[in-house]
């Protein structure tokens, strides 16, 4: 099953082209240097030993979002919420023009940054500012630091990164791409992602650990947890195969309590059981939990209670590591106060829920890990069938297919059919399956709970019902009901 | 009588495309034609559609903080292209960061920009402004 | 059972040197005048009508605190929480030197806001304002307004704010004198209080619906449930006697959310149980669950989110009401617009949860909820037993004899012998159990329960620990953990 | 030698009697002798024990917002019973509403009291500048 490992000799030669994309690439050309750079990094601020721990004691950690133009500033800001914060997590959210590979863009944001006198960028553009930039920022700190952003081409900025002291990279080929890209071929986007794993795989190989994550929540809006379940296996087994080890699949807050916690649940045992079936074994686990992702309310006061909800399933669900929002989430790119009241609020709901053990031995929540155990299966088998012995062009068949199909995605190669609908009682539902290779079981009892919701409501399910939905939360509620 | 046609998209780098459905559906069922160009827009393209849709107006999207940077010289461009008449709608999170809506509105129309639009505003009332801006233009 | 109501000549007695005790009371002379008032309100007012509804369609409905010195301040006050804050029920919380009688202050109190311009009393002073000034407050609002205040003798301000329009009357005997009261014997405070409910059971027999609710909470501070929940359904007992009919019987969060959810579902039972062994039917039973009322956190952002946790078990719980904390909970009586907040934090987790039925079928609810029932009657057939045919009599000779002890309470009548400690989960147990009348199956299960904890944290139990829990939710955690 | 004696109590109509609790314990723990009145102390209560047991601090509570009321001539009252030396103390929520901590301590110390202490303060630190406060007084 390693058969598909990059051939070391392409991924150099892939590589000098990759470094020649922009200046700052020349000053990681000795990939040695990189290695002996992350030697120099002390075990607690290594990102992948760090939630390692965290699973070995049952803690769940906190990690913000953030990014900002200028070095200086983006030390100042991670300094303020490791410690005002007390985030146990860092992050450094990449810019979007350095997301699209548009480093001149980038280049003029910095300067406009520079005179404006603030941020005009939405993140940390780190291929802009380099090895030595990068390294600056992940000296300044005490905790391990993670390179955030969405980038489908993301060889260089991996490069850069890992040189410069990141122990911890976000994305994956089909998860970056998908919902943050409008015309990336996914099977380009796929082999892209092979040299980012496989660049991490090489550190592993040396003896250092470096953090992988795939980006679950894809749009963040109303995606039912198999479809995102099915892409994080998918995305996992195409790290391990290129020699990741440390690994940290992702899920996004839905909003039923219960639906959410049979997500984790099952999240953990079907990554596991479809790992080990593809012949890994020596990888470590862990989870992440994103507060919900989806359009927040505007008022702050509201804000902080969906933070809270999301606290509370994290907390219940004991997963490693929670993304957290801030109370300005509808409105901006939070200040740091803001983000720090984010972390804050969450803190104080998992420290109060601790010790506490609810929501166990749950019927309902067997009930929805069985649904979404059956429904990955049918996605994974039919990937299966359409890969051969090449999971990229599986994945790649299974898009134009309509297989995978995630909702209200961007790309051109992800059909749209599939659209989701709360039922009566906020569980995620589909509404249109498109071409998902589901069996009547499965829709049939999705079609059932919509009904229930259709009678409630004494309305058809339509489009206007899917609008609702997406804007429930922001507007106080978790299902769109009408008047 | 035609429908009213307008142009649709999120300019620049940006990617979310929820909105747009959303906004698409909407204008859609309001009884605009719409041409929707989707997420990652540039100028150009937007001008190009208005061109070729000959439409009334253009409703740009702009979410994720470049907007001031991506909007800059929409207008003039629009001027050389010789949409004179055209509108120019922007709306969404359109800067970096929490900021007073007045201030977003002030930099936006000094930019040219006809209407703006904080995220939370009601689509009826915009459909209204819009038909009222549409008919005024027509004479 | 009824034959303890008060003799209604004796009433009319004493009703004449309660109203002289301050000028305003003679506004209130003709008690034909209050109940003509009374019917002058829209139902929809009525604080036990919109109990009562809430009860049937399964709503929480969201309450705050609040209360400023001046009539115009108070009223702008309330409109503001009822729109912006969208309260459901108003508050009208009177100052602390009113709930002392002491007249004369209240009016300095009044005189000095008008001189600096803001409200120097920590509430409105209903007496001082007089009946006329109580129908501004209650005419110049849409929603019900209900009398919140902590008054050992509150017949004066029970007359006065019932002719004032108000339809709904917190307090009780036990509940507003042990937590806040110094020397108020207990006896003399209970007979005071039946003249009270004696008041509004004139307006029941009427025809006009006056909602009573007990102050659930005491003294806010780590009470284990089966005191307050004892302490409640004596003083629900002692309302019914006085021909109360709308009763609200209350809780104040403990923190552990199965505690809580057990302590709500069996206050509910055990309630009606008592009730209706003691011969009542006609009366309308519904619950108000109180967010922490301990010492909360200093950071706005940590006090969100002990709200929403609060917000999240009385969503669970399915509650009648809920009555809310804001951000300045810690600093100080908030400003309209953090008590607004509160609200809106509140209001958002209710919608979000609304649908949704967690912990349902829980065995460990089960388990504390038979804990609960047999806490709850051991001290019910003690108190039982101290009584005779008198009720008054036997509470009077509980509390000397510690069959009844509130914990941290100010009450020199109260024995204060009992200590309350969090488990290793965080279930409030017993650490001194002082002269409660518990068998040895109940204390040697707390006994175990703290074992637990001693072990975990290599500490013995000791009044360190109990301070450390004390100040824990203030300091972001549930349990006072050393280190 | 002697433990230093301090009188204790939460002044006025205050009923918040679980912090008193606290203090009660933590400084006759950390080596004081109190004298505690508890809740609902009235200034002649805490000047009376003051006499009575030859204390050298009076330490005042108060939580529920009444504070500038309940203890406006304290100080006065002291030195007319002879307690010209005597420290005065004051901790809690002082004044109705969240107010800038140093506003607050401002105007207590116009009102003769000594320290002013906000309700988050460190008790341990508060003992410390006690007994140094009343070595220095002793000389
Ligand atoms: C979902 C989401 C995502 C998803 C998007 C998936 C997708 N493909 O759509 C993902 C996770 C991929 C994502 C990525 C990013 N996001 Co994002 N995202 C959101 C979020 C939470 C919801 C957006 C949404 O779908 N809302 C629901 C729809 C219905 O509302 P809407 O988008 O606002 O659109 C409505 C209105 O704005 C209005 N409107 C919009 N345009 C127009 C135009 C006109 C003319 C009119 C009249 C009205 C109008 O009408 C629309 C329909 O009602 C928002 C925050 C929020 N709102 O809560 C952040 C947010 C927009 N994202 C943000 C950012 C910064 C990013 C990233 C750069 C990552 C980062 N740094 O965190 C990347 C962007 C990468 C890129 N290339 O664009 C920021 C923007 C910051 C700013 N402006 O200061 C926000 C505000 C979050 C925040 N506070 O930081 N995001
Ligand atoms: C529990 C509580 C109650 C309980 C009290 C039970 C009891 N008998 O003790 C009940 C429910 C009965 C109650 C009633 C009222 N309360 Co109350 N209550 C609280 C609450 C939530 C916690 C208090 C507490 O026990 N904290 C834990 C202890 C350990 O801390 P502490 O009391 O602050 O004491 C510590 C420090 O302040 C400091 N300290 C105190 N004094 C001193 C003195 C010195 C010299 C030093 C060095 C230190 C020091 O050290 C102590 C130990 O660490 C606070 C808000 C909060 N803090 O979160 C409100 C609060 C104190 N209450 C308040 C009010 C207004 C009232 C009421 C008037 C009702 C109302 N309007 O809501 C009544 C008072 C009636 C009366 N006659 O006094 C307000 C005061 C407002 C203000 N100052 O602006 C507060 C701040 C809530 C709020 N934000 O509105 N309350």
């Amino acid at each position: 099953m390693t058969s598909n490992r990059l051939d070391w000799k392409d991924f150099l030669a892939q590589r000098r082209a990759v470094l020649d994309a922009w200046p700052t690439g020349r000053d990681v050309a000795d990939i040695e240097d990189g290695l002996r750079y992350q030697r120099t990094i002390p075990e607690d601020k290594n990102f992948a030993k760090v939630m390692s721990r965290a699973k070995a004691s049952g803690r769940t950690l906190i990690q913000p979002r953030a990014g900002v133009a200028l070095i200086d500033d983006h030390i100042r800001l991670l300094r303020y919420l490791e410690t005002e914060g007390t985030a146990d997590l860092l992050p450094t959210t990449i810019d979007a023009y350095t997301r699209q590979n548009r480093y001149e863009e980038a280049a003029r944001g910095i300067e406009k940054s520079m005179t404006a006198g603030t941020s005009l960028l939405n993140g940390f553009p780190a291929v802009n500012h380099g090895r030595d930039g990068c390294r600056k920022v992940t000296e300044a700190v005490r905790k391990p630091v993670q390179v955030r952003h969405g980038t489908p081409d993301a060889r260089l900025l991996a490069e850069i990164s890992l040189a410069g002291g990141f122990t911890s990279y976000e994305g994956g080929g089909i998860s970056y791409n998908i919902p943050y890209a409008k015309k990336v071929e996914i099977g380009e986007c796929l082999r892209n992602w092979q040299y980012v794993d496989r660049l991490a795989g090489y550190y592993e190989e040396n003896g250092l650990a470096v953090n992988r994550e795939p980006f679950g929540p894809l749009t963040g809006t109303l995606v039912p947890p198999f479809i995102s379940h099915t892409i994080a296996i998918l995305e996992g087994l195409l790290a391990l195969e290129q020699g990741v080890k440390s690994l940290t699949l992702g899920y996004g807050q839905g909003g039923n309590v219960l639906q959410d916690l049979a997500a984790l649940a099952s999240l953990r045992e079907l990554a596991d059981a479809y790992f080990r079936e593809a012949g890994f074994e020596d990888y470590d686990l862990t989870l992440v939990f994103h507060q919900w992702m989806g359009g927040f309310p505007e008022d702050e006061a509201q804000a902080f209670s969906v933070i809270a909800t999301g606290a509370f399933v994290a907390a219940a669900a004991r997963v490693e590591k929670t993304i957290v929002k801030s109370p300005h989430e509808a409105m901006g790119i939070p200040t740091k106060e803001a983000n720090a009241a984010g972390l804050k609020a969450t803190r104080q709901v998992l420290s109060m829920m601790a010790d506490q053990r609810i929501c166990a031995d749950n019927a309902v929540i067997e009930r929805e890990k069985d649904l979404i155990r059956r429904e990955v299966g049918a996605l994974m088998s039919a990937v299966r069938t359409a890969s051969g012995d090449d999971l990229v062009q599986g994945i790649v068949r299974a898009f134009a297919g309509g297989l995978l199909d995630v909702p209200f995605a961007p790309s051109v190669f992800n059909r749209g059919k599939v659209l989701p609908v709360r039922d009566n009682e906020g569980y995620i539902r589909l509404f249109a399956k498109g071409s998902l290779p589901l069996g009547d079981d499965i829709t049939s009892f999705h079609k059932e709970r919509l009904q229930e919701r259709s009678k409630a409501e004494g309305r058809p399910v339509t489009f206007q019902m899917v609008t609702d939905d997406i804007y429930a939360i922001s507007k106080g509620k978790l299902i769109g009901r009408p008047k | 009588m035609d429908a009213p046609r307008v142009v649709l998209g999120v300019i620049g780098a940006d990617c979310h495309s929820v909105g747009n459905k959303i906004l698409d559906a909407f204008f859609s069922e309001a009884g605009f034609h719409v041409v929707n160009l989707g997420v990652m827009v540039s100028q150009d393209e937007f001008l190009d559609a208005a061109v070729e849709s000959d439409a009334g107006a253009i409703l740009v999207s702009s979410l994720y903080g470049h907007g001031l940077i991506d909007c800059e010289g929409l207008r003039q461009k629009a001027v050389e292209r010789g949409l004179d008449r055209i509108l120019l709608y922007a709306g969404g999170n359109l800067v970096v960061g929490k900021t007073a809506f007045e201030e977003v509105e002030r930099k936006f129309k000094a930019m040219g920009f006809d209407r703006v639009f904080p995220p939370q505003v009601d689509l009826a009332a915009v459909a209204e402004l819009l038909r009222k801006d549409l008919r005024s233009r027509k004479n």
